[in-house]
């Protein structure tokens, strides 16, 4: 079992550009890094049935969602050589065109990161208990469902 | 004993609640599923799996802790 | 034979985090991406023989280079299915720390920018001729080759 | 004929310029790098790809045009 208690992964609303770009200039002071690799999640205006997605607002099982991203970071440490590691999830609504999940990996070699960034995000979809209900215009909604 | 009981996503929805205490006799998972599908009609036609203590569990699994969750599909990312 | 221009990839020093999220800011407006994926390479302070790179110089053969960054546009386009591609890699002196390519694809589904981003990486790094000389703290210097 | 032979990285360090005219009476790719052998000796311990016209070329590739690249390791990205 884990004693360090994991980090609060998630914030409200979406993550805007300018956060992005704070947390990469702080990576300028580590000059072992050579390599960075950033996945975004944008909500996309889906049209289902004639109706367009105007937003996603996101739920998760808080608790049970920081330790599992936890244990995901724990085990990118273990299987690749990364410098350091960063997750941050949208908790709320996010409109279409924003972006709901920002993971950012860096190494001093390129070849970990592709298979880095990979592994992570898919473990995130897979395994964290995260919930969207797709808003569309008219204010009807229907709950999204990862494939 | 009573459980404190979790819901989240679609199965809030058909609740209406998000959490709430159930008074449960039984010994596993598969009884608590069978409980809530008396209370809830509507869940038992939804897909969801159920956590213990924030950790996955399956049917079989005897029930130890009282903080339980009902999990519609993820959707992350 | 191609008959449109390549546009030109290089910018003079190092590529600023600002100018990154200003990028990925001008993408919430095409709301059919899903996914975006970002390369970036970051000048590392390697040790050789007790000696520390304080910055690589870059020249490239830059007609060649954008013709070449032109044609792994158009083949990573054909390969994947992608809203939309941006390549800059940087001319000049970046010092160790600062960021000197940066690479960003999107796409409607994740499971695109994964190999779309390793495969445009690889071939920036094996067929476009840039040239590093990396500047040691003594003004020393070697000439980098790619691995 | 004269060719325009441009020099990149640490082959412009050996022959001091980075672009230059260069009277050649070769016909193949392999010719020239003779002839470029017995202006710079340097050059011939120096690992360089050649491009014609912005593609790479190889020995036997006859010369078509006059512009030629000699390019050292590429060290992008």
């Amino acid at each position: 079992m884990e004693n360090k208690k994991p980090k609060n992964v998630f914030k409200e609303g979406a993550i805007s550009s300018q956060f992005i770009a704070d947390s990469i200039a702080k990576h300028q002071s580590k000059t072992g890094i050579g390599a960075h690799n950033i996945f975004l999640g944008q909500v996309r205006a889906d049209e289902v049935n004639g109706k367009v997605v105007s937003a996603i607002e996101y739920t998760a099982y808080e608790e049970m969602a920081n330790q599992k991203f936890y244990e995901i970071r724990e085990a990118a440490f273990e299987k690749f050589d990364l410098n350091c590691m960063h997750i941050y999830h949208s908790i709320g609504k996010v409109n279409t065109g924003e972006i709901c999940l920002f993971v950012f990996v860096s190494s001093p070699r390129r070849k970990e990161v592709f298979p880095a960034i990979e592994f992570i995000v898919e473990e995130i979809k897979a395994n964290v208990p995260v919930f969207g209900k797709e808003i569309f215009e008219d204010e009807s909604h229907q709950w999204k469902v990862n494939s | 004993m009573k459980l404190a009981i979790k819901y989240f996503g679609q199965l809030a929805e058909i609740t209406e609640c998000s959490e709430e205490e159930f008074e449960f006799s039984g010994m596993k998972i598969s009884d608590l599923r069978e409980a809530l599908f008396l209370k809830y009609s509507k869940l038992s036609n939804k897909d969801f799996q159920i956590a213990q203590n924030q950790v996955l569990v399956s049917d079989d699994t005897e029930i130890t802790t009282n903080e339980i969750a009902l999990l519609p599909p993820f959707a992350g990312g």
